[in-house]
């Protein structure tokens, strides 16, 4: 193996300074690394650390923990104890790595000389700047700021200074959630985001919220969700013209017409108050505001057909509490306040505000500005007022439609500094870049969610490669050096500053010095959710969003639940992991209903035009049942012209094709305005995805269980004391428990035959750890001869790992991939080679859209690793032994016995395994992965893999074995829970369960012999490690 | 340079014979000589043919060839081997794979047989170069190149007297041409 | 005599190809030099002569996987009263006061795709001469052992039923 | 005087050459192919060596870059190499059962046709064992496969169909080459007897190893040579049996078939077959041997073609009827892509060469008719490529998960350098080996004449 990529020693040394430690204090780190959970200490080789911080990849703010093992950051995991998300990540928050590693990032400050870059140091930059500043100032011009949605102690700096510069700080963001406050502020008289609390809620229906995606705080709602799901009975209904993947997770799919969200919110209303259902006490007033929009005009209106909405509106209101939500491209309208506020009443009237929809802890997003005062800010510039502008992070040069003007108005500003560490469109357009420290690396805080106190930490000193600074210390020095405002000397003190006033409300009566370090330790400080409920306030007017445009298609644009706005677009594991709904890679795509892709001629892939008036791309058609016939759906987040390798002349820029719409009460940008006209084009594209089946043939790799015949088999086990699984479920002596009966074996799986019993095993027989499978094959061929072995290691092996994979908690969010990624070194590939199916991934989510196209919705996501066979087809054909059973039932790849016949791989019926067709960890050779200095973030306990050798999940037996070392130094027993997979750990709605069969203790060993349990394949006889849990299947029309 | 060293190795080492050489064209010839030299006592007579007659094999009585004992040997060798090396090679490293047991009989059937093929094989070779007196680099008689093209060969190892005789009766019995050697 | 000369030659150099090809040996075979290092740091003195325990300088060796190389700041601890008139001891004080640690030559290299964990083995009470050698007798620390994959697998055969400290035999203890 | 008698007593019957036979004719005619060889096979040679250099070329370039150089997928990790081996190790199965078996048989037509054959065998498994080595991802540690003390005590799996291959390649090619060159013996001995070229001489002495043509010879040469016969049939047998368990073993739908071991045999045979025909017709025709290869020994061949090729269609339908009437829906779904997927160009070409084009064979015109029998082999030979292609390409590209389907192999130019440079690296040794040495057994050309008896037998 060619581990040479892999940091060595050397630079381990400068890293953790240990090479200089106690050399006269003088390279004393600026800040202590304040470990989470254990004393800070010397830091040894070889020993893994974990820092608390807080995610900066969306506005959420998630809480982290960083591990580092010989202090380099390699691995982002959830902060259990962190109210955002407790415990899951994304694979956007995973992805932070490689923003911190990113071989594009900037290495130096960087100066404009002509057209080209030149690189200066930061006392010549920051004296450039300074003077630039000062004299913009003299000549009695402003100066603007323009970040993202920073929030904390950073937000009240960049505001004092921006105002001490005589200038503004605008905080832009793309998506934004200006309709919800807006609406809010009509209808309850509060201006906020309030949080939604989905794991109460007995039915959830979403007018089109991607809160499962991108939407406020996908993670943390996810979990959220999944608690609910977990209660057969708690339904969700998605509204929305486009199936997102949230809508996937959904039991019925309302094919609304685009625009006609609130019309159905509003005939749900109307249902509810005529049959007086919900919460009479609120009906008051409702009937009159909502009498336009009966069951009857609604259909006429969107689509849905009356018994629906009238159906809808029953389930919601006896759910009690339910949920409903609007956002996503919905609440991005030219009437976007109207329909968020339909669903306000909707809450209302069913009385679900205080009950799920809470207030008492609201999301920050006070100080994102909508397009419009960044098109004011651009007039600004153009007419020469604004003498400097100072960018960070913001990028709305790509991030903004074209007609918001700012691309050509930042020209027109004499002096631009963006304090970005990337090159991207903005600040390829800047004069001069100071780059920032990636948020790993600083010193801050963050308060996504008011009155939760998140902490900043670095959890490893900056990357040497980049010579990077916090931005708060650029703003301050550019301050004192322009000569404006009072500033401290440092964002540390600053930033202490702020902590300061907090320690008093969260502190526990420690010194200061205590208390930060308390907080840095665990991330944080956030008190118990404080606020009241508010009352309904003023019945709003309710009008529908009309599309225009010359083309016939609905647009739909909507924020990438991988790349976001385009953020993430120069992080290869985000380019390289499957789009949750499409499958798709490195592009971008434009959906289509295969009856709108027939008119038009165009067939899956082929390469279309979608023109509106304002600009017009060519994308890859992906024609599926998921959208309706009138629309086209384009995501956000490709088509950067710079940003760097990763991301530069991919796919196109969905921003270019919104047409000046804008919410008339906000003046916040819509997404759904517009309408595209669409044609077949004969340009070359590619659509490259990493599936193409859209279902599973009948195979039953996915599958489901009625939620009839789950409650009725729960029944017929009270009843009977006994019986499992489909057999119970036919103790039920209800048509439904036959019909889920017959369901469940259809006739490939079950044959029995004459020749076909299972092994009886005698009574007290010891059966050795490797052998041991939750699975009971339906066929097992007569082998009385067979003894599983029981010498050597496989004698004294007290475990057996194993997995439980909930599908019904599973939301496709490929969280887990990107977990793999990091944790196990997998290399990306690109997309020549992913076209060939050449994927690396250890863990692939399977998505089977088993039914789409509205009404009933059934979409299985089947995520797909390693089974760990204990009857494994891969291991017999191996020449060499490479692969071979541990005696702890893992299904082993020794990578240095492997001569690569892939003969393993041929004989794999679950195709998990993954080959290196190239080089992808030699630096010198095209296909290298780890481009310097991504390979700081290579685990050091995995081997990194060269060219020509098999690999795939070990269950992370890097994990195991330092779970059972740390058992033997403290001499007890395993425990259940201390230590789980990467894909486990991040998985947002724990759908992944990993731990010891042999426990019956565990909760694996539980789920494995749970109700719902079945193994994918099983007629084959693997006997897998790997037990999933059938998805509930519920039949909302008849709830 | 080469060239003369090469046709001194071909050459190969002169030897001195003793005995009478008759060479053949018809096969009853050459079968009656070998009988009726048999009948005169002359057992180490050696007959050169371009291909094996069964008429001659049957006046010099040969037995059937003792290679296919070498054979049997061999391929006896070569399938204890074969199964000796499998279950070895299980037990020396346990690995579990498939499930199945560590000395699984049936896959081993195919090595052992295999090892057998091969064993028997080389030691049918090895039998019948050796039986064969192959390779040789002196031959046990003086040879005629017209052996591996028409003529049968007939040698009978004699000196003097009987070496007379025994030319007498080769050209009575209508070879074509014979020479004493010694 | 002669004739048996060349099937003589030929068995025993089949014999000895074999040997070197297939078979490791558990001493170096007679090469007990180390190379040299950049300061001369005598083993034989510190962990024969003045009974120094090794986890004194290498304390990482019962916390991690890996056995830490001493920094200059751990030698100073002493050096920096004692012997200090030595030229070695000027060498090292030179490198820790420009904050630089000496470059050290890699005696015992293992290949990237072996995993050694060094607490596992100290924590079952593996005397560390039992890898490493008597290293209190080295003047130049040299590889004692070949460490090759024979060589460990013969001590984890002997344990396999140690009731205390099992060893395994499990290719993923170390190949991962 | 002795020649006339002994050409009246040949009988027509044995041997129906239009040209009479002597011993010594046969030697004349045997031995002249040997000798300085002219322009064309000059060019012909250095044409062959050019396409072996841009294998050559192209190997290299797979070493150094990975074998992602050729067209795999996940799922179709074996593609074009495999099916070059499969293909190759047929070619070499027709050589030994012309040699042995029908020696077991006593089918006196193999006589003119199995030194080729059997030189075809040999070249055949070279060519073949080239590829599991090839279509390694390292294989530079191809060597791990055998089975060899080291101080790491591992060894290879004996439990993988791949080592049993290991195993029956290494025992076929041992055994074969032993077959042929103790075949060759008699013959280098009439050759070394023959050549005034002294270098020449020097490697027929060589390869006649002292042969002399003694009573003593003769008895042990045919006694092993009936055993190696006797060994070598079921080595046949036996190695493509193991071949085709690389795919039966595994639980591949569309490979895990129980008939694929008699159903492999009989299409090596097939193959092989066509192949000796394909190599007989220009070699008669341009050394001009139509005497001793005869136009009734080529019609036999082909009848054996014909024979194989009914087998081979039998297998193909039978395998569609089991999927069809069988419960597994896996296979079903296999075979009715296998007909009418991406890759049902590649089935239907399979079908047509192998099944359909030789049923004209039922037509005694037509199996004596030379440059047609030429043809069609080569189509034969075509279809039983695809046969290997389809087999593994597509039963790979259609596996359980649907989830994988249709990410589809396309061949790379790296693998078309590989597959011709694997066809000149065999017609390499068969071009030298046509100069070199006797390409027709004359010990045994000359048993086919009636031996010369001064009286009538009785």
């Amino acid at each position: 193996m060619s581990d040479s990529v892999v940091f060595n020693r050397r630079d381990f040394l400068k890293l953790v300074g240990l090479g200089a430690v106690g050399v006269a204090g003088c390279s004393q780190p600026a800040e202590k690394l304040i470990p989470y959970l254990v004393p800070p200490e010397d830091i040894l080789p070889g020993v893994a650390y974990w820092y608390a911080s807080t995610c900066r990849e969306c506005s959420a703010g998630c809480g982290i923990l960083v591990k580092t093992r010989e202090g380099r950051a390699i691995k982002i995991e959830g902060n259990p104890a962190h109210p955002v998300n407790r415990g899951g990540v994304c694979a956007r928050g995973h992805a932070g790595l490689q923003g911190l590693y990113n071989p594009d990032r900037l290495r130096t400050p960087m100066m404009k000389n002509g057209s080209a870059w030149q690189a200066v140091t930061w006392d010549e930059a920051l004296k450039t700047a300074a003077a630039k500043l000062a004299g913009a100032r003299a000549a009695g011009k402003s100066i603007a700021l323009v970040t993202d949605n920073v929030t904390g102690s950073f937000q009240r700096l960049a505001d004092t200074w921006a105002a001490a510069a005589g200038g503004t700080h605008l905080v832009y963001e793309p998506i934004t959630y200006h309709a919800l406050r807006e609406a809010n502020k009509r209808t309850f008289g509060v201006d906020a985001v309030p949080d939604f609390d989905f794991a109460r809620a007995n039915g959830v229906i979403s007018f089109g919220a991607d809160f499962l995606e991108t939407w406020i705080n996908p993670t943390g709602f996810a979990r959220g969700f999944s608690a609910m799901r977990a209660r057969p009975e708690a339904f969700f209904v998605s509204v929305e013209p486009r199936l997102s993947n949230t809508g996937a997770n959904a039991d019925e799919w309302v094919a609304v017409r685009p625009g006609g969200e609130m019309a159905v919110a509003l005939g749900m209303v109307h249902e509810i108050v005529a049959q007086g259902l919900g919460v009479t006490g609120n009906h008051a007033g409702v009937a009159d505001a909502v009498k336009d929009w009966s069951p009857e005009a609604v259909e006429q209106q969107t689509d849905v057909p009356a018994a629906v909405i009238r159906r809808l509106a029953v389930m919601f209101a006896k759910a009690r509490p339910s949920l409903a939500v609007a956002g996503g491209v919905a609440s991005q309208s030219e009437l976007a306040v109207a329909m968020v506020a339909a669903v306000n009443l909707l809450n209302h009237v069913a009385g679900n505000v205080g009950e799920t929809v809470r207030f008492d802890r609201t999301w920050n997003f006070d100080a994102v500005a909508p397009l419009s005062e960044l098109q004011q800010l651009a007039g600004r510039m153009s007419d020469g007022s604004v003498g400097a502008l100072v960018v960070y992070n913001a990028n709305p040069v790509y991030a903004a439609p074209a007609w918001s003007g700012i691309a050509a108005a930042i020209d027109k500003v004499p002096f631009k500094i963006s304090l970005s560490s990337m090159l991207d469109e903005t600040s390829e357009r800047c004069d001069l870049i100071l780059p920032s420290l990636h948020p790993l690396e600083m010193q801050g805080d963050a308060e996504t969610q008011h009155g939760v106190h998140s902490m900043l930490q670095p959890t490893m000193k900056p990357v040497p490669t980049f010579d990077a600074r916090t931005p708060g210390d650029t703003l301050i020095a550019l301050a004192h050096g322009a000569g404006f405002g009072t500033f401290p000397a440092s964002w540390h003190e600053y930033l202490t500053g702020e902590w300061r006033s907090l320690s008093g409300r969260f502190g526990a009566g420690e010194e200061f010095d205590a208390f930060w370090d308390r907080m840095t330790k665990t991330g944080g400080a956030w008190g118990e959710p404080t606020g009241s409920t508010p009352g309904w306030g003023a019945m709003p007017a309710f009008a529908a969003p009309e599309l225009r445009g010359a083309g016939d298609l609905a647009l739909i644009v909507y924020p990438s639940s991988l790349l976001y706005d385009g953020r993430g677009a120069n992080k290869g594991w985000l380019q390289e992991l499957p789009d949750p709904t499409t499958k798709a890679v490195w592009g971008s795509w434009a959906e289509l209903h295969p009856d709108t892709a027939k008119r038009l001629g165009v067939a899956h892939g082929d390469a279309i035009q979608v023109e509106t008036e304002s600009g017009s791309v060519v994308v890859p058609a992906f024609v599926w049942a998921g959208i309706r016939k009138d629309a086209v759906a384009i995501p956000l987040g490709q088509g950067h012209t710079s940003y760097g390798r990763y991301a530069k002349d991919r796919g196109v820029n969905a921003f270019r094709l919104l047409t000046p719409v804008q919410d008339a009460a906000s003046g916040s940008v819509a997404y759904l305005g517009a309408k595209a006209k669409v044609s077949k084009s004969a340009a070359a594209v590619e659509l490259v995805q990493t599936q193409h089946q859209r279902t599973q043939h009948d195979r039953e790799i996915g599958q489901v269980i009625p939620v009839s015949a789950l409650l009725g088999g729960a029944r017929a086990a009270a009843a009977g004391g006994g019986g499992t699984a489909g057999v119970a479920a036919a103790g039920g002596d209800t048509a439904a428990a036959v019909g889920a009966l017959s369901q469940m074996l259809s006739p490939m799986q079950s044959r029995p035959g004459l020749h076909t019993e299972p092994r009886v095993h005698p009574p007290g027989e010891k059966i050795p750890a490797h052998s041991v499978s939750a699975a009971e094959p339906e066929l097992v061929v007569r082998s009385p001869r067979r003894e599983p072995v029981d010498v050597g290691s496989y004698k004294h092996a007290t475990h057996r790992w194993a997995m439980a994979v909930d599908l019904n908690s599973c939301t496709g969010c490929t969280a887990c991939v990107a977990a793999c990624y990091a944790e196990n070194n997998i290399p990306i590939i690109g997309p020549e080679h992913m076209k060939r199916g050449r994927e690396m991934a250890w863990i692939r989510i399977e998505r089977y859209d088993e039914q789409v196209g509205g009404g009933r919705n059934d979409v299985r996501f089947v995520p797909m690793m390693c089974q760990h066979c204990s009857d494994a087809p891969c291991e017999i054909v191996c020449p060499v032994y490479a692969t071979y059973h541990n005696p702890e039932g893992l299904n082993a790849q020794v990578y240095n016995r492997c001569v690569g016949t892939r003969y393993c791989s041929n004989n794999c019926p679950y195709k998990v395994r993954a080959f290196n067709f190239f080089d992808y960890s030699a630096p010198d050779k095209p296909t290298f992965a780890f481009a310097e200095p991504l390979n700081w973030q290579l685990n050091p306990d995995v081997t990194v893999r060269s060219k020509g050798v098999m690999e795939k999940c070990t269950m992370c037996i890097q994990r195991i074995l330092e779970g059972k070392g740390n058992a033997k130094d403290e001499n007890r027993e395993l425990r259940d829970g201390e230590f789980t997979t990467a894909c486990a750990q991040s998985c947002p709605t724990e759908a992944i369960v990993f731990g010891d069969l042999l426990d019956p203790q565990s909760r694996v060993a539980k789920l494995s012999h749970g109700e719902r349990r079945y193994w994918v394949l099983n007629e084959l006889n693997t006997k897998p490690g790997v037990t999933y849990l059938k998805k509930i299947q519920r039949d909302t029309a008849t709830t | 340079m080469i060239g003369p060293l090469v046709d001194k190795l071909l050459a190969g080492p002169a030897v001195k014979y003793r005995g009478v050489m008759g060479v053949y064209y018809y096969v009853d010839d050459a079968t009656d000589t070998v009988r009726a030299l048999r009948g005169l006592g002359h057992a180490g007579l050696s007959v050169f043919s371009p291909v094996p007659y069964h008429d001659i094999e049957r006046a010099l009585e040969q037995k059937s060839s003792l290679v296919r004992w070498v054979t049997f040997a061999g391929g006896l060798l070569g399938i204890t081997g074969g199964f000796t090396l499998c279950i070895y090679a299980s037990l020396s490293y346990p690995l579990v794979v498939g499930g199945k047991e560590l000395i699984s009989l049936p896959p081993f059937v195919v090595i052992g047989y295999e090892s057998m093929i091969l064993l028997a094989g080389l030691s049918n070779l090895v039998g019948m170069l050796a039986l064969g007196r192959l390779p040789q680099v002196r031959s046990s008689a003086p040879y005629d190149p017209r052996f591996t093209e028409d003529r049968i060969g007939i040698w009978v190892p004699c000196e003097g007297d009987e070496a007379r005789k025994v030319e007498q009766l080769m050209r009575g019995h209508g070879a074509e041409e014979v020479k004493t050697h010694g | 005599m002669k004739r048996y000369l060349v099937p003589v030659l030929i068995v025993s150099t089949l014999a000895l190809g074999t040997a070197a090809f297939t078979q490791s040996f558990s001493v170096s075979l007679g090469l007990k030099q180390g190379p040299e290092q950049p300061i001369h740091f005598s083993h034989k003195l510190h962990a024969g002569k003045l009974q120094m325990n090794c986890l004194y300088c290498h304390y990482s060796a019962e916390k991690s996987t890996v056995a830490n190389i001493p920094t200059p700041y751990t030698c100073m601890g002493c050096h920096r009263v004692a012997a200090t008139d030595r030229p070695e001891i000027q060498k090292l004080t030179k490198y820790y006061d420009s904050g630089q640690s000496p470059p050290w030559v890699e005696v015992h290299r293992l290949p990237d795709h072996v995993k050694f964990n060094h607490k596992r083995h100290v924590k079952a009470d593996i005397a560390c001469q039992t890898c490493h050698g008597p290293v209190q007798e080295m003047d130049v620390v040299y590889q004692y052992s070949s460490l090759k994959m024979g060589w460990c697998l013969k001590c984890h055969r002997e344990n396999l039923d140690n009731p205390k400290h099992p060893a395994t035999m499990d290719c993923l203890a170390c190949h991962h | 005087m002795s020649s006339n008698d002994a050409r009246k007593l040949s009988p027509a019957a044995v041997l129906s050459a239009p040209v009479e036979m002597t011993q010594k004719s046969i030697n004349d005619d045997v031995l002249r192919l040997i000798g300085a060889p002219g322009r064309v096979w000059w060019t012909i040679f250095i044409i062959d060596l050019l396409i072996l250099g841009t294998g050559v070329i192209a190997e290299r370039n797979q070493i150094i870059n990975g074998i992602g150089v050729a067209g795999h997928t996940r799922p179709v990790m074996w593609a074009s190499y495999v099916a070059n081996f499969v293909f190759w190790v047929g070619i070499a199965h027709c050589g030994t059962l012309v040699s042995a078996i029908l020696f077991l048989f006593r089918s006196h037509f193999r006589r003119a046709v199995y030194r080729v054959a059997e030189a075809m065998t040999v070249f055949g498994v070279l060519t073949a064992g080239l590829f599991p080595l090839l279509h390694l991802g390292r294989p530079w540690f191809a060597y791990w496969l055998f089975p060899f003390p080291t101080q790491r005590q591992l060894w290879p799996n004996f439990r993988s169909p791949l080592e049993w291959d290991v195993f029956a390649v290494t025992t076929y090619l041992t055994v074969s080459s032993i077959f042929f060159l103790v075949g060759i013996i008699p013959d280098a001995a009439a050759a070394r007897d023959r050549t005034q070229n002294r270098w020449l001489k020097l490697v027929y002495t060589v390869f006649a190893a002292g042969w002399t043509g003694s009573n003593n010879q003769w008895k042990h040469f045919y006694g092993a040579y009936l055993y190696f016969a006797a060994i070598a049939t079921p080595l046949v047998l036996s190695v493509h049996s193991v071949v085709s368990w690389d795919f039966a073993m595994a639980q591949v739908p569309g490979w895990h078939s129980t008939i694929f071991a008699p159903y492999f045999v009989a299409g090596a045979i097939f193959s092989g077959v066509a192949m000796v025909i394909n190599l007989l017709i220009p070699i008669r025709k341009a050394f001009k041997l139509e005497h001793i290869v005869t136009i009734d020994h080529i019609e036999k061949l082909s009848k054996l073609v014909l024979l194989t090729s009914t087998i081979v269609a039998y297998s193909y339908l039978s395998e569609f009827f089991s999927a069809w009437y069988g419960p597994s829906k896996f296979e079903r779904d296999m075979f009715w892509w296998r007909a009418t997927g991406h890759f049902a160009w590649a089935f239907w070409i399979m079908f047509t060469c192998n099944v359909i084009l030789p049923l004209t064979l039922w037509f005694k015109p037509m199996r004596r008719n030379m440059p047609y029998l030429f043809v069609l082999c080569l189509f034969v030979n075509v279809g039983m490529y695809f046969e290997r292609f389809v087999i593994i390409v597509t039963s790979l590209a259609h596996p359980f998960d649907p989830s994988t389907w249709d990410v589809n192999y396309r061949m790379s130019w790296t693998e078309g350098a590989i597959l011709a440079g694997s066809f000149a690296w065999f017609f390499m040794f068969f071009l030298i080996f046509v100069r070199l040495l006797p390409a027709f057994s004359i010990a045994e050309l000359k048993e086919t004449l009636p031996p010369p008896f001064r009286r009538k037998h009785a």
